[in-house]
């Protein structure tokens, strides 16, 4: 069955095989970040905000669909009570150590997301427009400010949206997408990209499948 | 090149410089730029391009928009670009259309469809209800498939629509529908606020009626129409929050301010100017705070004897035609009026150099200055007077006029009018479409004569000709009002907005007067007035319908089908519900109005539909390892939107192996030595916090309460109806922490529940859900090689089952890469489930091949693991339960807790829940061991069936041929089964005699294992 | 009541169709009846034609509150077929598939009964296996079923696109030739011109506004054009089945919900039969007239406003275009909603209740047309023997309480 | 196309959510001697309103929260949204000009269609 020998751990990222692309310059540019630590954080912030900040290094975002940025650390909120924590890998396991120890008497539950999601950048004067094909989202710059998150459906597909920051118009959005879906979103962003040149991407398509029924015949 | 011999000089916003040409049934014609089909048509002199769809009368051009009901065609050169049905009087012209006539055969001159027009006296509305009713089956095999043939309309497509269409998303404040002067000072208005605007506008150009007027005789503060126009789209496009969007219908108001646009981005462009980065149409759904509608009006036709002839045209129609596209419709114009409009448009056309050849106004007073104006033009006028009749055949060529008495009947006398065009006007209607589908209530109009907004529903106003206002200065400041109070509503400001002076005021349509149909000398039955001219009713139809009842304008609608065209009768409705009126004598305001639904106007499917078609039409979800898997001959299944390996066909044996040969081998080796399948899709919920266990307690049908760390228990979920809804396996982390799986099919309907029991139900209950699916990628070894394998795979791990027990977990590394290992198993067979970080998962499962070459691993499949559990007599939700099973159906009693509640409990012992003769789930054995059960054969108590209705014990869930028990195997859900342990049935096999079979327990690795399995094993076969 | 046939419709056309008369008489209501149905709908004219033709019951009205044929009668997509899984429905739907086939004789009028096909697409195994069994059952209950592969679809049906390399692949069907499409709006006037024409009382613009009650049985109804005395109201209101139940008090286990339905531009024939799908959620067939006419999804939602959401629709066209790609550039030229009334196990209610003389036939959910004649004709016999007959008792409000459903989601899956 | 106003995340169209049916329907203590009929009430039995409705919704796809709202189901007009258990505020329905809600003349709708004379509005 093998056929190739299998070296040391690799990790791959869903969209491995799939290149950063752009439209013409100036309008859009599609990538797939690299590995980052991802947490879902599950707490009453009313009970352990401030015991999140001393473990943390950062506050909860003190409003709804805002975000709380300290370096390379950022805390987005996703619901009440559920926050998605970003974290440098290699912070990955002092993160959880610390969180664990400073949340051991409140509620909470503080959960590896780092493979569950993956975070697609989608960045240039043109990102609003695009993702505006595939979600109801208002993008609108009056409604959508840096800084702010929301959940919503992307075609077909969940995800998160990120407005990490904007400058002249140019804004740079983070979509955190489940894994299995990661595929899908991405060929949807390139189709929404076409109007400003993006590269058509190929959705994995064709899978063999039987094309009859095959219950009548097990034997 | 041939000559536009009705192209008129200097006339049209047209670009004359350039010729382009275009095909008509096979024919070229040359036309300009900023054209549409109909007009390059009528400036070849084309009037007749379609025919009618009933009785295949020849039929022109009675409108020149989307409000036209008649001149449909077919455009596309090519197969799978063909658009049957399109308007010629919107489609706009482009290098090398290619249109042909529709609904006619051999040709649109001559059309045997025609024949019809011959029997139409035998064909009134409804005929077909009273007649071919012969016996069962003569309707399906006899008339209706005549029936079918003559009707329809335009040729579907070929399949493979080449084109590209797109969806997008905007929300704005103000939403303006309608490019006209009202629309455009609504816009102005609600631009200079700064609120965001979105402007649409159906057709090519902004400027709507105001590009329907002399241009000589127009100013808007000085400026002629086009250039004001012009300007004033300038000034909105400088405007950043304002969007316009030209070539944009709105064509559907739905709830909330939702309003469907619809775009077509290229519609107007020769097949190779497309710009491939573009769709061919744009569908925008709009959020808008507020709406301004602004619509304009809708002229209405005459109802007379022979009204349907090419070349009568409104008369609003016939001024588009010439000032918009430079056409001059007729040389020697009739215009037949109930208003002034017609009068106007007389006087127009005599100006442009037309002759006129009479105007017939049915009114006995007319406004002195158009009298004046037409003697000061020469035109005959016939006051009082109505047209009894028309001749011409592919376009008209004479009136027959009379007068009207007093008393609403026809005189003596009169006169045969040559003439080559008809402009009629019955008046203007304001457009209310978009106002009745946004559920806002009509109110009749006397003066008009017409619906126009009454009540609104929601956040919107109407302005201009859509809101009964038709003097152009009032529809101007009324148009710049709705601008200002919509963004205003919407929290903008926009302060004072000049409305642009107006110079040349028309007079406006000044007094109408209805009649439903006009009267005539010739007898009732011989009478051919058309009200809705695209599926030919007459107002014989209609006045039949009312005589047999279907008086309701809802009912004589569909009794007569009027309004039910392409058009839906935006021109011909009205007079349709003047004609019930008057024929009820009832104020029209009692009848009615038939329902406007969505969309305006036909929209295209695919543009419905966007860009989600194709690959992008559902996701395809993807494990971790799923290249693998295409690479090594895996058939997919779908399992909701993921795509699970089926099998995995072998390439390298002779002629490749088939699908059933696979699934025996990949069944065969994950028992006899080692199997890997891919189980990352199935769902895992994060449980965590305090009251975790007392949780899974009540989710569950068993206890949860004495699971220690380290260890894993299945469960059943039901529904609150007692009902199997999911199954899995939950590990204890810690003491208030568990990994739950489900089912891959209904992970995410597990989660949503959870939450709503702990969000709704229990909010008292300490505990957290988080989907952890796709954080692990799960590779599941079985068979009695795995321990060795696991003991190679993982960093100093013990795998022995000894040891390590059964349903415990541990965490381990692999390669130093953390994993958590289960001893679970849906096969029976020794078995362990590596989970690690999604992201080695590609790494894992190749690791997992190469190192399990030498215990002979073979990947395998859904199906092969279907016929593994089910050789163990396991169950999988959704196969062997359908949502009416239950644990008892299930005989699975043991896992029913007796004490304390939990989701479902209660419906178990309702009385039927309870009754022990229900279905349960027993094993089936054939008494021929080859002989493999359809899933679906039904169970039988007698081997011969009586006649239907035959009592039914149940039916097979689950069938297979297990190659490691040499023989087939079944589960089935039967009447008391559990009671029928032994028993002899019998199973239906199509339509072919039953076969006997034994009713057994259901776990047959067991029944093999005590020897209780009846049949040798065929080692022979599959050796 | 005239006769209709060809010999009068010549002479008639020749006599400029003078002598035909009103379908059905515009009854003004009277102080009482005998009984009184609620909901001119299908059903409830189905109901009236029986009473008076099985049951001598003619002293009875008819009361619709808009038009004859307004509710879901005269907005459903007229797929009429019998395949469902349980004996109960096959009893109920097969007796229907049978009436139907004599209706247009048997009424006088023509209701378009055509027996062109209809195909239910399995797109996975799950899908193959349950429609499997439902053949298997169907066959065994006296349904017209059989199984059709991919290949045998396609041929019975050419423009499906049965593309392996398709998201959902049409892996087989199950078809019954015997189903297929009639003319909605015929049914409902050909029921009521025959019921009228034996008396019964069609009144329409009359809105049932309260049920009086004495000691737990019906002596009343009130309505927008006054009190009629009646001791016996059947309620066939469909969409608005639980509104007229809460005038009596009672709950029932029904949600009513926006069902959308479409139709494309009228068009030469190309489909040839009725096909639906659960999959990919579409249904569609062709009419006579040569529009194609699709049915939607059901919103979620409760809605009684007789429309739906877009994104339905939206969907809904992406589906088609899946399985239909030669639709891809037709237009949509209408699109409407109902109100439907869904109990939670997809079957019917067809039952007396706890208020005396109060009868209810509803929840036929998405798919009560094809079942119109043999649901009056079993509530009929219901209404005037004051005990459900064979076909009706396994409908009753009682298995609810028991738990005895008649779960038909799997036949009941597509809305249709 | 309803917009609703998640109580967490503000306006978002209805695509976001997940419909969960008709609200205050507590579940009954689990009680030995509780009737058939009691829990068919609690399974079953549903008021289905024409008019104000008090109904379970949730943010499927942003913050996953169940709330609920108040709405007109004869015009779809949504009243009011509250948190899961918060008591309903009082609202006042729009309502229809027709006992039903529906148009005396022609397809029902929620709002009439045609002004009747005489008719206020
Ligand atoms: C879009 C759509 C597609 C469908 N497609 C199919 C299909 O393909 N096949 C199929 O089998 N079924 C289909 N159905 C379902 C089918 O239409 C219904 O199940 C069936 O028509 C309901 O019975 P009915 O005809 O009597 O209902 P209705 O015609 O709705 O009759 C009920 C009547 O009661 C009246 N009423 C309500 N309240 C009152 C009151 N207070 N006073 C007086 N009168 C009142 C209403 O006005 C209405 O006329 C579809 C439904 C819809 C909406
Ligand atoms: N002679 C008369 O009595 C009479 C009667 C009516 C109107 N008028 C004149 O008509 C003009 C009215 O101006 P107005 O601005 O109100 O109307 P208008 O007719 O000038 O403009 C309406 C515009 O809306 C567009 N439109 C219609 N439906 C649309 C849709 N669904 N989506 C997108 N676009 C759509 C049309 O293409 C048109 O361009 C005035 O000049 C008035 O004098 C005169
Ligand atoms: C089977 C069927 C076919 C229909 N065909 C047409 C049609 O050809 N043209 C049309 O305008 N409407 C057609 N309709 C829709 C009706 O016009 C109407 O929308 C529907 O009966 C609902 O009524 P309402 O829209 O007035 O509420 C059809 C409806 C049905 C149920
Ligand atoms: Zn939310």
């Amino acid at each position: 069955m093998a056929e190739e020998r299998v070296g040391p751990p690799e990790r791959r990222l869903p969209l491995f095989r799939r290149q950063a692309i752009e439209g013409a310059p100036g309008t859009i540019k599609l990538a797939e970040l690299p590995f980052a630590a991802k947490f879902v954080l599950r707490l009453d912030p009313a009970a352990g905000e401030a015991a999140f900040r001393q473990a943390a290094g950062l506050d909860l975002p003190a409003a709804p669909l805002m975000s709380v940025v300290n370096g390379e650390r950022a805390v987005l909120w996703l619901g009440p009570d559920e926050f998605l924590v970003v974290a440098p890998e290699a912070e990955a396991g002092e993160l959880a150590e610390a969180l664990a120890a400073g949340l051991a008497d409140t509620h909470h539950q503080f959960t590896e997301v780092s493979n569950y999601y993956t975070a697609i950048l989608v960045e240039g004067p043109k990102a609003r427009q695009a993702l505006m094909k595939l979600t109801t989202l208002d993008l609108h710059p009056r409604a959508f400010k840096p800084g702010m998150v929301a959940g919503s459906n992307f075609g077909h597909a969940q995800a998160y949206l990120w407005l990490e920051h904007e400058e002249e118009g140019a804004a740079r959005l983070r979509l955190y997408v489940r894994w299995s879906m990661a595929e899908y979103l991405w060929c949807a962003l390139a189709e929404a990209g076409r109007e400003w040149g993006v590269p058509e991407q190929e959705p994995v398509a064709g899978e063999p499948m039987l094309t009859e029924s095959v219950t009548s015949r097990k034997a | 090149m041939a000559k536009q011999p009705y192209r008129v000089a200097k006339r049209g916003l047209i670009q004359r410089s350039r010729v382009i040409r275009f095909t008509f049934d096979g024919r070229s014609y040359p036309g300009h730029p900023g054209d549409t089909l109909a007009s390059a048509l009528l400036a070849n002199g084309h009037h007749m391009l379609a025919r009618s769809f009933k009785y295949h009368r020849p039929r022109g051009i009675l409108a020149a928009g989307s409000e036209d009901p008649v001149g449909l065609v077919t455009i596309g050169a090519e197969a799978t670009r063909r658009d049957p049905n399109t308007r010629a009087a919107e489609q706009e012209l482009y290098e090398g259309l290619v249109a042909n006539a529709q609904n006619c055969w051999p040709s649109l001159a001559t059309d045997f469809g025609a024949v019809n027009d011959a029997f139409a006296r035998f064909m009134p509305a409804g005929f077909y209800y009273k007649t071919f009713k012969g016996p069962p089956g003569t309707w399906t095999g006899i008339f209706e498939p005549i029936i079918r043939a003559a009707a329809g309309m335009g040729r579907a497509p070929e399949p493979g629509d080449p084109d590209r269409y797109e969806a997008v998303n905007r929300h704005c404040d103000v939403l303006v529908v309608g490019g006209g002067p009202a629309g455009l000072m609504a816009a102005l208005a609600a631009g200079r606020s700064g609120a965001r605007v979105i402007f649409c506008e159906e057709t090519a150009r902004l400027g709507g009626s105001a590009l329907a007027r002399d241009p000589e005789g127009l100013r808007f503060d000085g400026t002629p129409p086009a250039q004001w126009v012009a300007d004033t789209e300038k000034e909105l496009a400088a405007m950043e929050e304002v969007t316009v969007l030209p070539r944009t219908c709105a064509f559907g108001y739905y709830a909330n301010n939702f309003v469907g646009l619809w775009e077509k981005v290229s519609d107007h462009l020769p097949e190779e100017k497309r710009l491939r980065h573009l769709p061919r149409q744009r569908l925008w759904r709009v959020r808008a705070r507020q709406v301004v509608l602004a619509t304009g009006a809708l002229e209405r036709p005459l109802v007379f004897h022979e009204n349907d002839r090419p070349g009568i045209m409104l008369s609003g129609a016939v001024r588009t035609f010439l000032h918009r596209y430079g056409v001059m419709a007729g040389k020697r114009p009739a215009v037949f009026t109930n208003n002034d409009s017609g009068w106007v448009a007389a006087f127009d056309l005599a100006r442009a150099g037309a002759e006129i050849a009479a105007i017939v106004d049915i009114r006995r007073e007319m406004a002195p200055e158009h009298l004046a104006e037409a003697a000061r033009l020469g035109i005959p006028i016939h006051a009082s007077s109505t047209l009894v009749g028309t001749e011409g055949r592919r376009r008209i060529r004479q009136i027959e006029v009379r007068p009207l008495r007093e008393d609403g009947t026809v005189g003596e006398g009169g006169s045969k009018i040559a003439c080559d065009l008809l402009a009629v006007s019955g008046g203007w209607a304001p457009n209310v479409a978009l106002f009745s589908q946004s559920r806002g209530k009509l109110r009749w109009d006397a003066d008009i004569a017409a619906f126009k907004p009454g009540l609104s529903w929601q956040r919107e106003r109407s302005a201009g000709a859509a809101n009964g206002t038709f003097a152009l200065p009032d529809v101007l400041a009324e148009g710049a009002r709705a601008g200002v109070e919509a963004a205003a509503a919407a929290g903008f400001a926009s302060g004072d907005v000049a409305v642009p002076e107006v110079e040349g005021v028309e007079p406006g349509q000044g007094r109408i007067e209805v009649m439903a149909e006009l009267p005539s000398h010739l007898p009732a039955h011989r009478r051919r007035a058309f009200i809705d001219l695209q599926d030919d009713v007459t107002a014989k139809d209609l006045r039949l319908a009312v005589q047999e009842g279907y008086s309701a304008v809802e009912h004589a609608k569909r009794y007569t089908t009027t309004g039910m065209g392409t058009d839906q009768g935006k021109v011909v409705n009205l007079n349709a519900f003047a004609f019930l009126a008057a024929e009820r004598c009832e104020e029209p305001v009692r009848i009615g109005t038939t329902t406007f639904r969505q969309p305006y106007k036909p929209v295209t499917i695919a543009a419905l539909a966007g860009q989600h078609i194709g690959p992008h039409f559902a996701p395809r979800r993807m494990t971790p390892m799923h290249a693998w898997h295409r690479r090594h001959g895996a058939v997919f299944e779908p399992v909701g939107d993921w795509l699970r390996p089926r099998a995995y066909l072998r390439a390298d044996e002779q002629d490749g192996e088939d699908f059933y040969a696979a699934v025996q081998r990949e069944a065969r080796t994950a028992r006899t030595a080692c199997g890997v399948l891919d189980a990352s899709t199935l769902g895992k919920i994060d449980v965590k916090g305090p009251d975790a266990r007392e949780f899974l307690g009540r989710v569950y049908t068993n206890a949860w309460s004495k699971l220690a760390p380290g260890m894993c228990r299945y469960g059943l979920m039901l529904g609150e109806d007692g009902m199997v809804m999911d199954d899995g396996v939950t590990a204890c982390l810690a003491d208030d922490h568990f990994h739950m799986t489900t089912t891959t099919g209904g992970a995410a309907r597990v989660l949503a529940k959870l939450e709503d029991y702990l969000q709704t139900e229990w909010p008292e209950l300490k505990v957290f859900l988080t989907s952890v699916t796709e954080e692990w990628a799960v590779a599941s070894i079985c068979g009695p090689k795995s321990p060795a394998l696991l003991a190679e795979l993982l960093d100093d791990f013990d795998p022995d089952p000894e040891r390590f027990k059964f349903m415990a977990w541990r965490n381990a590394t692999m390669s130093g890469i953390p994993v958590r290992v289960f001893r679970i198993s849906f096969t029976g067979e020794i078995s362990y489930e590596i989970n690690i970080p999604a992201t080695y998962g590609r790494w894992m499962w190749r690791t997992v091949l190469e190192k399990g070459g030498k215990y002979g691993i073979t990947p395998y499949g859904t199906e092969a693991m279907h016929l593994l559990r089910a050789e163990k007599g396991f169950i999988i939700v959704g196969q062997d339960t359908d949502g009416t099973v239950t644990p008892h159906d299930l005989r699975m009693d043991w896992i029913v807790k007796k004490n304390g509640d939990f989701i479902g409990k209660r419906s178990l012992s309702r009385s039927d829940t309870a009754r022990p003769d229900r279905r349960q789930l027993v094993g089936i054995l054939t008494e021929d061991p080859e002989l493999v059960l359809e899933e679906g054969a039904h169970i039988l108590q007698r081997r011969n069936e009586p006649e239907p209705p035959v009592p039914m014990l149940g039916h097979v869930t689950s069938s297979y041929y297990s190659p490691n028990l040499g023989r087939s195997i079944a589960l089935a859900l039967v009447e008391s089964g559990g009671r029928r342990i032994g028993e002899r049935l019998f199973a239906t096999k199509g339509g072919l005699p039953t076969v006997p079979v034994r009713v057994t327990e259901t776990d047959f690795l067991t029944l093999k294992a005590k020897g209780q399995l009846p049949q040798p094993p065929r080692e022979a076969l599959h050796g | 009541m005239h006769g209709y046939n060809v010999l009068r419709l010549l002479r008639e056309g020749l006599s400029g169709h003078k002598g035909w008369q009103p379908a059905w008489r515009k009854a003004e209501p009277k102080a009482s009846y005998d009984a009184v149905i609620i909901g001119g709908g299908g059903h409830g004219l189905a109901t009236a034609y029986y009473l008076a033709r099985l049951h001598g019951l003619t002293n009875i009205a008819v009361i619709e509150k808009g038009w004859i044929g307004g509710g879901n009668a005269g907005r459903n997509t007229t797929i009429i077929r019998s395949n469902y899984l349980y004996d109960a429905s096959a009893a109920i739907y097969n007796h229907a598939l049978h009436l139907w086939k004599g209706l247009s004789r048997e009424l006088n009028y023509n209701i378009m009964m055509s027996h062109r096909g209809v195909l239910n697409l399995a797109h996975d195994e799950g899908e193959a296996r349950q429609l499997k069994r439902r053949v298997e059952a169907n066959r065994l209950n006296g349904v017209q079923a059989e199984w059709l592969e991919a290949k045998e679809v396609k041929a019975f049906c050419p423009p499906i696109s049965i593309a392996p390399e398709a998201r959902y692949p049409v892996i087989g069907a199950t078809l019954q030739r015997d189903g297929g499409v009639n003319r909605h709006d015929a049914v409902v006037w050909g029921f009521a011109r025959a019921a009228s024409a034996m008396g019964v009382d069609i009144i329409e613009e009359c809105e049932v506004t309260g049920i009086e009650t004495e000691k737990g049985a019906v002596t009343a109804i009130e309505t927008t054009r006054g009190r009629i005395a009646t001791q016996k109201v059947a309620s066939v209101a469909a969409g608005h089945t639980s509104v007229i139940a809460g005038l009596v008090g009672l709950r029932l286990p029904i949600e009513s919900h926006p069902l959308q339905a479409l139709v494309s531009e009228p068009l030469k024939p190309v489909m040839p039969c009725v096909v639906m799908s659960n999959a990919v959620h579409v249904y569609m067939s062709q009419s006579s007239k040569g529009e194609l006419v699709i049915g939607a999804g059901i919103d979620p939602y409760l809605s009684y406003t007789q429309r739906g959401s877009l994104s339905i629709i939206e969907h809904q066209m992406a589906a088609l275009i899946e399985l239909f790609p030669f639709v891809s550039r037709l237009r949509m030229m209408r699109q409407w909603g109902g109100i439907v009334d869904v109990c939670p196990d997809a079957s019917p209610i067809i039952s007396k209740t706890d208020v005396k003389g109060f009868y209810v036939n509803g929840g036929w959910g998405t798919g009560g047309w094809k079942a119109t004649p043999a649901s009056g004709h079993a509530f009929a016999d219901l209404v005037a023997n004051d005990e459900p007959n064979a076909i009706a008792a396994p409908f009753t409000l009682e298995r609810f309480v028991t738990g005895d459903l008649v779960a038909e989601h799997g036949a009941a899956a597509v809305a249709h | 196309m309803f917009v609703i106003t998640c109580p967490y995340c503000g306006e978002r169209d209805l695509t976001e959510f997940a419909y969960g049916g008709e609200a205050h329907i507590a579940r009954p203590h689990w009680r030995e001697d509780m009737s058939d009929a009691e829990w068919a009430d609690f399974l079953f039995m549903r008021a289905n309103p024409k008019g104000v409705l008090a109904e379970r919704w949730m943010h499927a796809a942003g913050c996953r929260r169940f709330f609920n709202m108040l709405r007109n189901t004869a015009t779809d007009d949504i009243l009011a949204v509250y948190r899961i258990g918060e008591t309903p505020p009082k609202v006042e329905a729009r309502l229809p000009a027709t006992p039903s809600g529906e148009a005396p003349l022609g397809s029902g709708n929620d709002a009439v269609k045609v002004i009747q004379p005489g008719e206020g509005g």
